[in-house]
Order: C-alpha cells, then structure tokens, then sequence
C-alpha cells in the first residue's frame, strides 16, 4: 500500500510545507501565527525525515529519531516563545509583530 | 560506558550539575538572602573552569555521536573563561533590585547555553548539533528578554527566538536534505560520502545560512543589532562573544571536516559574505550613539574577519580563527565589560555620557581604549595579533585583495573606534559622569580582560599550543 | 645584554618611572632623564657600531639578536643594526631628547603626554633596529598610534579632524603595507615550512617577478604615505598644523623617515626587480611631491602649514633618491632623511616657541621678530638656511649627494628628473626667505611683541642639540656618509646583480 | 715651495667669524671692529706674501707659473669617481683674487670702522664681513668645481645677509631676499651645469678638467641637443651661475636693489669681490670654454658685451649715486666678460683673459675706490640722491680728490690704470669681432659720461645749502680712500701679461695706439659732453631728456626689467602656479580623501533603512539572502 505512494510525493508535500511555512512566517501580523508557521517548517523538516529513513535507509531508523528530537524542540521553542509572547502582550499591549519595531536603525 | 567516559564529557556533566546545584541551593535560599547565590555560582564556575583545564585526550562517546579531543577541550575552555569575565561583570547588575529574584534563573539559563554549545562542539553528528544549538538558543531567548518589565527587552526576546527558529528551521531542512543525499547523520559517514551533487549543494546552503545567523554573518545579521541593544547589557556581551564564538569554533569544523569537499564553491560566496559583512557592519557601526549597538554592529564586522580564516582553509586558517575569537573574546568583554559597569551604576549607555571620562575615571577610559585598541587590530595589545594571523591565513591562500579590503574595513572601523577613545579622552563635558568604584567582581573582570588583551599577544605559546591542535582542510 | 634591546627598555622603564610621576616637573624630568640616556645610548651604539667596523666585522648586521617568537609562524623578535640604521637611530634619540626640552612647560595631562610621547619613540626606535618584517610592522604600527591622542588631546585649531584624518591615511597606508608584506612573507622561501620574516634571508630568495609586480605598489605606497607620497600626502599639514610642538617634531623628524627607510629597506631591498620596472610611476610621483609641496609652501600663511608642505618636499626628495637605485642617491637618500629629520624638528620646535610668545602662527601678522627674540630669529634663519641647502649644513650636503647620484643614470628620463626635483632648491629659498622676511625682519608689527622674552634655558638645550647636529653632519659629512655606504653595498650589489641577470 | 699655510687665509676670518658671532655682543664694539680687521689684515699678510712668493720669488724665470695644490683634504666622497675635495688651489688667478680680495676687503673693514660708528650691530657687522671674506677667499682657492659652488653658496648668503644687515628697513630685507633668490636661480644653472659636467668628465678637479689633454676637453665633440654639445651645455649652464652672481643680463636686477646694504658692504661686495665671482668662474674653467666648447664662450662674450652697453644706458639716467656705481660696475663687468668670451687660448690668443683678469684687479680698485667715497659722501649728507648733494669739493678734499682720481681711472684716461687695462679688452675684442668692439668703443665714451655727470653731479653743482655742514670723514675712513687711490692710479703698471695668463706662460704685449688713441678720445668726449652738461646747472640735461624721451624714459626705469620680474614672480608664481597648486592641493586632493570619508558616511546613513526594526523584514531579508546564496550557486556549479 505505501509502496504505491513514491518518495516525490512527500517531498513535495514537505518542500510546499516548507514554503508556506516560510511564507506565513513572512505575512502574518500576528505573533502566534508566525509562530505556528515556524511548526509547519520544522514538520516539513519531520516529513523529510521520516520518508527518507522509510524509502532511502530503511535499516537504520536514524531519521525516526531525529524527527523526534526535533518535535521536543518545537514544543520547548514554542513554550519560551508564548512566555515571551505573554511578555510582550503586557509590554505592547497587543502581539501583532509591526508594533514591535522599538528598536531600529 | 563507564567512569572514563564520563570523564571525557567532564564539562558537559559538571556544568549541568552545577546548573542543578545552583536551583537546589536557590530553593533552600530564604529570598534576602539569595543574592549569596552570586559567589557561589562564580566560585564554582571558577573551579569547573580549572577543571577544564586537565588534560583530555581524544575520544568517541555513544557510537559517535559525541567526540572530544584537545582541541575541542581547548575550545570550551576558551568559551569558559569568557563567561567567567561575563559572569564576574554582570555581579553589579545581578544585585540590582529588579534582577534579585531571578539571580539563580539567571545563572541556570546561562550554564544551560552553555552546556548547549559544548554539546555543540562536540557532536559527532547532527542530532547532537541541534540539540546543542537549540540548547544553546532557546534559554538566550529568554536570558534577552531577562528584564521583563523593559519593553526593549521582551522585543530582543521575541526578535532573537522567531528569528532563530526560521534559521534552525532552514536548517534543519538542510540538514534533512543532506540525511536523504547521503544516508547518514554522523559527520565522519557524511564527510566521506559528500559528492557535491546539486542537492547536497543545496542542503549545504541551507546549513550555512543557519550558521551565518548564529554568526551574524551579512545579510543574515539584521536581528543583532536590536537583539544586542535589548537585552540586559551582560546577556550582550555574553552573545557577542561567547555565542558568536561557540558559532565560529563548530562552523570552522564542519567547513574544514563535513563539508571540506565543498570548499573550492563555498570559498566564492565566503569571499563574498566576508566583504559584505566587514563592510555593513562597519558602515552601520559608523554613526550609531548607543554604545550597545555600536559594539553590536562592530561585533558583525568583527565577523567578517573570521571568515578570513575559514578561507584559509590550512592549519594557520583555523589556528588564527580560534586565536582570534579567544583574543576578541577579550577584547570585547573589555569594552563590555566598561560599558556595563558604567550602565550599571549610572544607567547610561550612550557615546555622548563617555563625554570627558577620562578625567573622572581614568583607568576605565584605559581600558576601554585598550580593549577598543585590540578590536581594532592596533599593537601592542592582542587584537593586533589576531587581526594579523587572519590575514596571514587569507593571505596564505592567495585572497591579497581581500586582506586589502579587510585592511582598508579595519581602518574605518579604527574610525568609529577612535569616536569612542576621542569622547572619552579629547571632548570636554560639561557634567562628565562622576567618579565611582565598580566592585570588586567587575574589577577582577575588567583586570582579566585587561590582562589578557596585553598578554596574549605577547605570549606566543598560546598561539602555538592552538597551532599544535589545529589542523587544516587538506589531509 | 645586547645593547639594541636597551632601546625598547629604556623607554619602557621611562613610562614605568612616569607613572610614578605626580605633577608635570617631576615627569619631564624623568621624561629627560630617560630619553638623555637614549641619547647617549645612540651615540654609545654609533661609537661602538664603528669601533666594530674597524676590527673588520662585515657582516651586514651588528648586534644582532634573535629569539623565536611565534615559532609555527617563524615569526622572530630579530635585532640588528646596519650604519644605516644605527644613523637614524642616532637621529631619533637627538631629535625625542630635544622634543622632550620643547614640551617641558606641557601643563596638560603632563604624564599622558610624554608617555604617549615615548610610546611613539619607542615605537621608532623598534621600527630602526627590527630586522625582522613582523616586529618591524608591529613598532611602525606601535608609532602611528599615539599620534592619535597626542594630537587630539593636547593639540590646537581643529585638531579633532586632523588627529583622524592623519591616522585614518597612515592605518590605509599601513593596510596596504601589510599586504605587502604578507604577499613577501607566503613567497620568501620556495618550501612552504620555511617562510620567515627575516629581511636578510629573504633579501636572498628571489621573489617570483609577477607577484613581485603585485606586492611592490602596496609596499611602496604603503610606506610612501608615510614619507608623504604625492597625492596622499594630504595628512601631513593638516597634522603637523595641530599637533602640539614636540609631536610635530618626532613625527616630521623620525616618524615619516619610517616611511622612507621602510621604502628602501623593504620595497626596494626585497623586490628589486619589480622596483626596476615601476621605479618610473613612483619616480614622476615624487618629483611633483618635491616641486608640488615647495609650490604649495609658497603662499601659504600658517607656519606650520609652510614647513608641513616642505617637509612633503623634502620627503619627496627621499623617496626620490631612494628609486634612483644607485649607491650615491640612496646614500643621499639616508643622509636626506637625518638631515631633514634634524632641520624639521628644529623648525617645528622654533615655530612651537614663537607661537608660545606671539600666540599667532600666521606670518602676516608677525613682523621684526629677530629684534625682540634675537637668539630664536637666528636660529630660525639657521634653520632655514640649513633647510634651503646652504652648505656647512646638513641639507646642502644631503640634497648634493642626491642630485649627482641621481645624474649617474645614462638615460634621458632619470637625468631630466632629476633637473626638475634639482629646481625645488630655488623654489625652497623663495618661500624660506619670504618666512624669515615677513616674520623676523622688518619693522614690528604688534606692539605687544615688544615685550616678547628670549629664548629660556631649556628652549635652548632643544634648539642648540639639533643646530649642533645639523652643523656637524653639514661640516663633517664624510663619517656618516662612509657608515651609510659601507652598509649600503650589499644592498647595492642585489640591486644592481638583478639589473645584469635582467639585460640577460 | 710648500703652500700649505695659505689654508689659514681663509679659515682666519672663519676664525674671526664664529668668535665675533658667538661671543661679539658682548664685547665693546671697537674690541670686535678690531679683532675683525686684525684677523684680515693677518690674512692681507699672508696673502701678499704668497703672490710675491708664487710670482717672483719662486718662480723660475721663462717658464709657465704652476698651478699647485697647496692642500687637499676629502670631504665628501660621492660616487667611485666622484668626491668633493676641500683644498688650496695656488695658480695665477687664484694667487691675483687672493691679493684683490684681501686688499678690498681690508681697506673696507678699516673704512668700516669709522663708517659703522655707533651702529647697534657693529659686532654683527664685523663677523659677516668675516664670514664673507672667509666664502670668497675659499671660492678663489677652490681646488675643484663643486667646493668652488659650496662657497658659492656661502658667498651668496654672506651677501645676503649683508644687503639684509639693516633688517629693520623693508626695502633691505626685499633687497636681501631679491639677491637671494636671484642668485639661487642663477646657480640652479651652476648646479646643473656641474651634474652634467662631472658626469661627462667623471672629475670636479680643476686640474684634471683645464688640462688641455684631460678628459674634458678631449671628449667635448659630439651634438647632444639643438647643435651643440654636451659640454657647452654644461659650460652654458655653469655660464648661467657665473652671470647671477655677476650681474650680468638677465640676472642684474639685484645688483642695484642691492645697494640697499651698507656702502662698505656695496664696495667689497657688489663692486670688488663677489660680483666678479662669475669672471672668475669663467677664467677658472677657460681652457675647457676656449679648447672645448667656443660656443659657450660665444655666448659669455655676447652676454657681457650686451650687459655692458644695457648697464651703461640704464646707469646714464640714475640719479641715486650707488645705483649709477651698482650700473657701473655690471657694465664694467660685461666688459670683463667679454673679454674672456673673445679670448683664445696661450700666448698673445689669450690677450683677452689676460685683460679681464687686469681689468679685474684695476676694477676692483677703482670701483671700491668709488663705493668707498660714495660712502664718504652718504656720510656727509646723509642722502643718496643727487639731487641733495653739490658743490662738495669745498667740505670733502679728500674725497674729492680721491673720486676724481677714480672717475678718471674709470673713464680710461691715460696714466690711470683703467685706461691699461681697458685697452687690452678692446684690443682683444677688436682682434676677435669687431662688431663687439664697436658696442665697447661706444660703452667707454658712455662710461665717461656718466662717471663724470656723477662727479659733477657731487662735488660741483650749484647747491651749498645743507642742514649741517657737510664734513670731511675721520681718517680712519680717508685712509683707506687714499691708498686705494694709489692702487688706482698704479696698478696699471703691472706686468699683467707675464703674470696671468691662460695657460701660465707670459707673453709680449704691448698698447696698440690704433686702439688706444681712439678710446682715450671718446672718453675725453664723454667727459666733455658732462662738463657741459653737468658742471654747473643747466638746462640742457632736461632738454637732453626731453629730445630723447622714450629712450630717456626706458633707460630711467632700467628699461623696465624689474617690472618684468615682478610680473613673472607675483602674477606667474605666486597667483597662476603656486596658488592654484595650494588650492588644488586642498580642494582636490585633500578634497578626495575628505570625499572618500564623505561618501562613506553618506552611505552608512543611505543604507540604516534596511534596519528597519521589523521582524519579517529581518526574516525576508534572511530568505532572500538564502535565495541569492542558492542562484550564486547555481552559477557556480
């Protein structure tokens, strides 16, 4: 059954996550939402992983792993990110990312 | 796995029971009394960096994930005796009243970097690299927006984690693509089977641009400058030098081992970036007021000259880049080191209160003269060596004319040194800051960086003991 | 002990004694403590230097001394004199010792002041006695830096700008300086693990022509900034018009001739093939350095800014003497550079003086001044006819062996330049007599200056130091030009050794 | 016959020179006047026993006098050919300077003694009189070339300070520094001329360089540049220092400003001594002029004949009496010059040489003679002008007598010894070109006139009216008048041409009345037409003037050659060279590297956009920075 599915497809899948990973984290005003698009890359990143190990190396489980220390840094990035996020609501009042340009030039 | 292994990773285990310690002793702290926290943290790091220093030899740890061998060793004790001047000097902050509840917070979240960018440096794969980057990442964040109530602060915090996690994002894509081309994540398999394929090109891009983030390398430096400026002032100088040489030291590895093969592509774009950032972070620096920033935006340029060692590519390459982070290590966390302990009793940090410092604190507008003297690559203090032992390298592969430029970018960074040096010295102010005394532990700081930036140029057996344990990109 | 290592520690124990120092009559008189010993240490070296010479020692460099310092680098802290730089070693200790007696009313941060002061001697005395390329870089750099401070804290006028601006051009110089000597350092020997540093054994390898093509602009210009090389010489009024007496002093004195020296000792010594080739670009350079800056000098009104501008003249001469390549000019050169170096310094000196007094350095508004300061104006008329080449003074002596050295080419080119740098003579006088005119005879202009003091005890000591030495070298020249030459030989015989293989 | 002792002709007065300069001011000032004059009269000793050594008591008679090197030390040793020699070169010429020199110069120190009376710098007065006697004693003993240019030199500053020694007055120092520079331009000329001399010869040594078989001379064929070969270039350019500092066309117009200094100083300087350098010069390299290159020796003899006659003009209109002596002399010069320039070489050829060095020798007397009284005059009427002075003879006899004398010397009246001397030049110039001899012929009667309009213009006249009573000078100042008066009227009697000559060896000659008997008339011509003029006041000098207006008019401006410099160093030097190159200097040049500055900091402000403080402009940057690395690549592999 899965070996019907070829690798290209989750490359693709993963390659276009990566993007709209990238694009979201480029548009979106909002500082959660940035944040949820950083997930989208790194799960674009687990993809790769995972269906390289599968398809490629299925003797080690080298990829497996990886994927999965890189899902515990998520979580952890994500939880000091909202910290840091609840910080800048009380400071700014708001968490849309143009209002936190206090510091330029 | 047995004791001796454990030895071997003596200053990953020590480090991290000493951040366990330190919330032990926190938590069995009466809360006016936490500020003994202080000495004892520094006391025990003082003893864990001795302790570095016993001899290492080399070896391999969970089928290769971790490695260490002098060199490496050397490396994290460079990094540990910078961030024991960075410790000495934020004392004065730490007792601040704002920061005294979170004194062992902040010594927990600086070990835990730490131990990230030891992991980092040796790692014998990319899993352990990641995770001693993110190690190294994630608690910065939160060291930067360390001052909650600051709104500068929390923007830092917020600025540098998105930021990293794009970077480690792109990253990771690299390092995923580089696992599918080659099957592998352990650095010696993948060394050996990196063909140059367009993906593993690819793939290699996508790690560098990583990298140059940490490194602050033009133009992936836009965040340094806020992020400098934000955080607390000692979380700056930890960042400008500690961070920035851990980056150095693993991206001076992994270009002359992983990715040697690369080498005849990446030298063009490493040429590229290195004029980019020495130029950029030069022109940049050139009218910033803010003494944080401005040392921000010469730290970028320092960057630059790294690069020149990189594309060395020989022994001399990397020998002067670890001599040059340990001398700018110094140097910098000279000027910081001033810079800090003025904001911390006077809360300014701006190039117009350094307006006649000299005539009320003479030894500190020394200092900072030296330490600004050495970033500029100036003799006889360290910076001169360094500066020159990176062109030497650069020249030694043949880059004449880019030693040129980053001569001629050396001397306008002299100029916006000299901005500094001439309103500390030469311009007169009507209400110079007035005199005060740092304590005790800024001063052993400050003397410790003092010392070093006149000794290690001097010394030359420092610079040979690293050209004993260097190697180059040709077997 | 090797006595050329007392060189750096005398000045190091001087700062040492300084710090120690409280007010500013206790640090001059440890400043001139100090620096009469390195008087007397030159002229201990000179004595002992030619005492050495007649035992019949030839080898090409006396004392010298040599420790391995960066070992993987071979990178030596490497000692030596030759005549030729013992001769400007004796030059720097007359000319510190007697900016030391020039500075001796300095009440502004008087310990920073000389010990920037001596930092920079020091720096010139290590340059003079390196024979090795990395220490000798080192000392020039240890130079050029107090400059920094010395001009922008006890400076005048707009002395901020000036004190950047001449040590952003002399750090550009010296960028280019040190690619060149890098570039010398990765070709100085055929097996890569035995690179050095070391000017005498590189003198021997021979550079690969083309990259010797490179290297040698970037050494040449690199030191010619210094020596006040036409067109980036911009640096050197500016700097001299601010900078406080005793500065102006070392830096015209002995600071430029770094650039000069380094130009022949380095540029020309290691690459002299590609000298050979592109000595024309740099010889049309420094023929208008010698018209242009006596030109220049010529309606200018600020003291300071007349001698700046001839010193650009006179320094051009050097450099000039230097690429005509032949045993006479360079000779001329060397003796060019004291002889400057001592005219110079006593011309800043006297301008530091009568500015001390008149408090105006503009000629026009000065006017009869030989009646008032007798012993100042006659000096200043010694100076200047030691400076527009009179003979029985050092300039005369210097500029002759230049020009008939210069006229031993047989080609056109190098003989008619040498007519044309010849001409500054006449444009030297005119602008030295307009000086001496306007600001010492003729009726006085300002009634104030009618009350002016003559010249103290210690203005004395540093004026009669340098007017004894440029008499000496103008009455006796023939001691000092045979030390030049005998060291010149080897140095001529490379040069002219590639001129025979060339022709081949 | 040993002359190592003529070293301390020189170096005496240097003696004197550096004890007056270094401890004169505090002396008494008679205590300094005396030391000066003793240490030159012991100079005068020497100097006269040498030349009655060197011509008669050593000599052997019929054979050519020697020239030998008294003494001979290294001094500077240039190049494997070349080194500078300081020495004592004791040859006819030299040994003949020797005597002119220390006979001025001692007659001017005691003049100077009274002259100088009370003058605050009394002592610096004496020492630069030491110091010049020290220059131009060691410029006529030069053994070579390139000592003869170092004291050159210091001749030249010596006069410099000298014209400048009244520093307080402008028109002094202008003077001083006009001289200076001057010169300074002229021996430019000199110094080139000795580079390309010693270059082509390999030698600075006189000896080697007159030897009719040297080097020289041997190598002087060959066309280098427009005709004319390397050696009369070089002699052309030597030509042009000697002219400098001879006065003559184009580089005389010092000489009269030069009259600013004090009168003795104008007497042994600017009549007897130095300006004469430039004869002596030419005398002193003639064999190599005359064997080796006679184009040059054109050119010096169509240079003094044309300065002569200029002179002679310009001096016929001045009315300030220095300034008509200073014209005078650079007449007498070019005469001097000319006669070297017709010359040829050994035996009666070189009657020429011999006559310029004996119309040196009777010039010097004469001339300083003239100067001296002048200074006598000055010194009574405290003016320079003629029109202050008249009807004199009756306050100054001695005076009187002894400028009569002279003036009668000058104009070439017979016994005098002018008239000897002045003789052989025509005779010489008649023999060689005839078309100088005519410009001579015409430059005596001038010479005449105008010595006479002077005379009459001083002692005769009608004024009588004075603001004091005009007095005849102290005998310390008469004394030295009478007994140049005697050297005046004697020194014609000289056996000149078995003494010197070009090439040592005597010869017969004698006066060719042909010449002789025209050139007395057109003298007593010349002083006829003074007489008439002159003697008492009259109209006809105005009418004279008014008849020929323009020619009066360019002759009393000195045919406006001062405005000729003064164009060519205010407007040319100062306002279209050196000021351009100053502004060009600090405009585009400075103006580069401040622009270079100014760029980058222009550019650092252009670009602080891209900070702009937004997070996602940060992370696109970071992408696009990404991207590009990835093109690049692409390019690349």
């Amino acid at each position: 059954m899965i070996q019907n599915i070829p690798l290209s497809y989750f490359l693709v899948i993963s390659t276009a996550m990566f993007f709209i990973g990238i694009y979201g984290f480029l548009t979106r005003r909002n500082l959660i939402t940035m944040l949820m698009s950083v997930e989208l890359i790194l799960n674009s990143v687990n993809i790769n992983f995972v269906a390289f190990n599968k398809y490629l190396f299925p003797q080690h489980l080298q990829g497996h792993f990886f994927m999965l220390i890189v899902i515990a840094v998520a979580a952890s990035e994500a939880a000091v990110a909202i910290a840091i996020i609840i910080n800048i609501y009380r400071n700014f009042k708001s968490i849309d990312v143009e209002n936190v340009d206090e510091m330029k030039f | 796995m047995n004791l001796s292994d454990f030895l071997t990773m003596r200053h990953e285990i020590v480090l991290s029971v000493l951040a366990l310690l330190i919330l032990i002793i926190d938590l069995n702290l009466h809360n006016r009394d936490k500020h003994r926290i202080i000495p004892i943290s520094i006391s025990l790091f003082f003893v864990y960096t001795l302790v570095g220093f016993l001899p290492a030899d080399k070896s391999v740890l969970f089928g290769g994930m971790y490695q260490t061998n002098p060199l490496l060793v050397m490396m994290k004790n460079i990094l540990n005796v910078g961030v024991l001047i960075v410790l000495l000097q934020s004392v004065t902050w730490l007792k601040q009243d704002a920061n005294r509840e979170k004194i062992s917070e902040y010594f927990i979240l600086l070990f835990s970097t730490l131990i990230g960018m030891d992991f980092m440096i040796s790692s014998g794969d990319f899993l352990m690299f990641f995770l001693g980057l993110e190690l190294a990442t994630i608690p910065l964040a939160a060291l930067a927006a360390f001052t909650h109530h600051q709104t500068k602060s929390a923007e830092a915090g917020i600025k540098l984690l998105l930021n990293s996690a794009l970077s480690s994002g792109i990253l990771l894509f690299g390092i995923s693509l580089i696992y599918g081309s080659t099957g592998s994540i352990y650095f010696d398999t993948i060394t050996q089977l990196y063909r140059n394929t367009p993906l593993q090109v690819l793939a290699y891009i996508f790690f560098f641009t990583g990298m140059a983030f940490k490194l602050s390398l033009v133009p992936f430096h836009l965040w340094t400058a806020d992020v400098y400026e934000g955080a607390p002032i000692n979380i700056t100088s930890y960042l400008s030098v500690i961070s920035k040489g851990a980056a150095a030291f693993i991206l001076i590895i992994l270009m002359f081992t992983v990715f040697k093969t690369i080498a005849p592509i990446y030298n063009h774009i490493l040429y590229l970036i290195a004029i980019l950032t020495m130029t950029v972070g030069n022109l940049f620096a050139l009218r910033q007021k803010n003494m944080k920033r401005f040392l921000a935006f010469s730290s970028i340029a320092q960057a630059g000259f790294i690069l020149l060692g990189i594309l060395g590519g020989n022994t001399m390459g990397m020998t002067s880049v670890i001599y040059f982070v340990l001398v700018y290590i110094f140097s910098n966390l000279g000027a910081f080191g001033v810079v800090s302990a003025i904001a911390a009793v006077t809360n300014k940090e701006n190039m117009d209160d350094y307006d006649g410092l000299y005539a009320t604190n003479p030894k500190l507008s020394l200092l900072m003269m030296l330490s600004l003297f050495s970033l500029a690559g100036i003799p006889p203090v360290a910076g001169f060596f360094g500066k020159f032992f990176l062109f030497a390298s650069a020249a030694s592969a043949g880059y004449y004319w880019l030693v040129f430029i980053a001569v001629l970018n050396a001397t306008i960074s002299l100029y916006y040194y000299l901005l500094v040096v001439k309103a500390m010295f030469i311009n007169k102010s009507e209400t110079p800051l007035a005199y005060f005394r740092s304590d005790n532990y800024t001063r052993i700081g400050l003397v410790l960086s003092g010392v070093g930036i006149f000794i290690l140029g001097f010394w030359s057996q420092i610079y040979e003991i690293i050209n004993s344990l260097s190697y180059g990109i040709l077997p | 002990m090797n006595i050329l290592n007392l060189f750096i520690i005398i000045p190091m124990l001087t700062v040492g004694g300084i710090l120690l120092t409280k007010d500013l009559k206790q640090s001059r008189l440890v400043s001139a403590i100090g620096m009469g010993f390195q008087l007397i240490l030159s002229f201990v070296l000179v004595y002992l230097y030619l005492k050495e010479r007649h035992a019949g020692n030839t080898a090409a460099m006396l004392f010298t001394y040599d420790v391995l310092w960066f070992p993987s680098l071979n990178i030596h802290y490497a000692l030596g004199v030759d005549g030729i730089s013992v001769a400007m070693i004796a030059l720097t200790g007359i000319v510190v010792f007697a900016g030391i007696f020039a500075s001796w009313k300095m009440e502004l941060l008087p310990r920073e002041f000389f010990i920037s002061l001596i930092i920079l001697a020091s720096g010139v005395f290590g340059f003079f006695i390196s024979l090795d390329l990395f220490t000798m870089f080192l000392f020039y750099e240890l130079a050029v830096i107090p400059m920094y401070l010395l001009i922008g804290i006890w400076g005048s006028g707009p002395k901020e700008y000036s004190a950047m601006k001449l040590t952003l051009m002399l750090m550009a110089g010296s960028a280019m300086l040190l690619v060149g000597l890098l570039g010398i350092y990765f070709f100085s020997s055929p097996d890569p693990h035995a690179l050095t540093f070391n000017l005498l054994e590189i003198s021997k390898i021979h550079i690969p022509i083309g990259m010797q093509r490179f290297l040698f602009p970037f050494t040449f210009i690199g030191f010619g900034i210094l020596g006040a090389l036409f067109p980036f010489h911009t640096w050197s009024p500016d700097g001299h018009a601010s900078a406080p007496t005793a500065v102006s002093m070392l830096h015209a004195g002995v600071l430029m001739k770094l650039g000069g020296y380094g130009a022949f000792r380095v540029a020309i010594f290691l690459m002299p093939e590609a000298a050979h080739e592109q000595a024309w670009i740099f010889l049309i350079l420094t023929a208008i350095s010698v018209v242009y800056g006596a030109f220049s000098a010529i309606v200018q009104t600020d003291l300071k800014y007349i001698n700046a501008y001839s010193s650009v003249s006179h320094c051009g001469l050097v450099l000039f003497a230097v690429l005509m390549m032949n045993q006479t000019a360079m000779n001329g050169a060397i003796v060019q550079m004291i002889s400057h170096g001592l005219m110079t310094a006593l011309f800043f000196a006297l301008i530091g003086m009568i500015y001390g007094r008149t408090h105006t350095r503009l000629i026009n508004e000065m006017g009869g001044l030989m009646k008032v300061i007798p012993f100042l104006g006659v000096v200043y008329v010694i100076a200047g006819l030691a400076s527009l080449g009179l003979p029985g003074f050092s300039g005369f002596v210097a500029e002759m062996i230049i020009f008939v050295g210069s006229f031993q080419h047989t080609d056109v080119f190098h003989r008619v330049i040498t007519i044309i740098a010849a001409s500054s003579i006449v444009i030297t006088a005119v602008y030295i007599l307009r000086v001496v005119g306007t600001l010492l005879l003729g009726p006085i202009k300002n009634d104030h200056f009618l009350h002016l003091e003559d010249a103290k005890w210690y203005e004395r000591i540093s004026t009669i130091t340098l007017v004894i030495a440029i008499t000496a070298i103008g009455t006796a020249p023939y001691w000092l030009t045979d030390m030049i030459n005998f060291s010149l030989v080897p140095i001529v015989q490379k040069l002219s050794s590639i001129q025979l293989t060339s022709l081949n | 016959m040993d002359y190592t002792y003529t070293l301390f002709i020189p170096l005496i007065p240097f003696f004197v020179f550096l004890v007056l300069g270094l401890m004169g001011h505090k002396m008494p000032p008679i205590v300094a006047g005396l030391i000066g004059t003793l240490g030159l009269g012991l100079s005068t000793v020497l100097s006269y026993f040498t030349a009655i050594n060197y011509f008669w008591t050593s000599h052997v008679p019929e054979t050519a006098y020697a020239s030998i090197k008294g003494f001979e030390v290294p001094w500077l040793h240039l190049t494997e050919k070349l080194t500078i020699h300081l020495g004592v070169l004791i040859d006819p010429i030299s040994v003949m300077m020797l005597v002119v020199i220390t006979t001025v110069s001692l007659m001017v120190h005691i003049y100077s003694i009274g002259y100088m009376k009370g003058d605050p710098g009394f002592y610096r007065f004496f020492s630069f009189l030491s110091l010049f006697s020290f220059s131009m004693l060691g410029l006529v003993l030069a053994t070579n070339i390139f000592q003869m240019y170092i004291f050159w030199e210091l001749v030249g500053v010596s006069s410099f300070l000298l014209i400048g020694f009244y520093y307080e007055k402008p028109s002094a120092v202008a003077a001083s520094k006009k001289a200076f520079i001057v010169t300074r331009f002229a021996d430019l000329g000199f110094l080139i001329g000795i580079l390309m001399l010693s270059f082509n010869t390999g030698t600075f040594d006189f000896q080697t360089l007159t030897d009719p078989h040297g080097p020289a001379i041997a190598q002087a064929g060959g066309v280098a540049f427009m005709g004319m070969s390397v050696l009369t270039w070089s002699l052309i350019f030597i030509f042009v220092g000697g002219a400098g500092k001879s006065a003559m066309f184009p580089f005389h117009i010092w000489l009269p400003d030069a009259m600013e200094g004090p009168t003795p100083v104008s007497a042994l300087i600017h009549a007897a001594t130095m300006v004469v350098a430039g004869v002596y010069l030419v005398a002193r390299l003639f064999p190599v002029f005359a064997l080796g290159a006679p184009d040059a020796l054109h050119v010096v003899a169509w240079i003094g004949g044309f300065s002569s006659i200029f002179a002679a003009m310009i001096a016929c209109t001045q009315t300030d009496i220095k300034r008509v002596l200073a014209y005078s002399t650079m007449s007498q010069i070019g005469y001097m010059m000319l006669a070297l320039g017709v010359s040829g070489y050994g035996g009666e050829e070189g009657l020429g040489f011999m006559a310029s060095n004996f119309h040196l020798f009777t010039h010097a007397m004469f001339k300083a003679l003239l100067f001296l009284g002048a200074g006598a005059v000055i010194h009574a009427v405290h003016s320079n002008e003629i029109g202050d002075m008249g009807n004199l003879r009756k306050y100054l006899p001695i005076t009187h007598m002894t400028f009569l004398i002279a003036c009668l010397t000058i104009a070439g009246i017979p016994p005098f010894s002018g008239f000897f001397s002045k003789d052989e030049i025509l005779a010489a110039a008649f023999r060689d070109n005839k078309m100088l001899f005519a410009i001579e012929y015409i430059v005596a009667g001038l010479t005449a006139f105008y010595m006479f309009r002077l005379y009459y213009g001083i002692f005769w006249g009608k004024k009588t009216h004075y603001h004091h009573t005009p007095h005849e000078a102290p005998k310390v100042m008469t004394i030295p008048l009478l007994i140049l008066a005697f050297g005046s009227v004697f020194a014609g009697f000289l056996p000149f041409h078995n003494l010197v000559t070009s090439d040592g060896k005597g010869f017969e000659s004698h006066i060719d009345w042909m010449i002789a008997i025209p050139s007395v008339l057109i003298g007593v011509v010349g002083i006829a037409i003074a007489t008439v003029m002159y003697k008492s006041e009259t109209a006809i000098p105005d009418k004279m003037a008014q008849s020929f207006k323009h020619l009066y008019k360019w002759a009393h401006r000195k045919f406006y050659m001062d405005e000729v410099y003064l164009f060519v160093t205010r407007k040319i030097i100062f306002r279209y060279i050196s000021t351009p190159i100053a502004w060009f200097d600090r405009h585009i040049v400075d103006g580069t590297m401040n622009g270079i500055a100014g760029i980058i900091q222009y550019t650092a402000y252009s670009i602080k956009g891209l900070q702009s403080g937004k997070l996602q402009q940060y992370a696109f940057v970071f992408v696009s920075g990404t991207v590009i690395l990835v093109l690049i690549f692409v390019y690349l592999v």
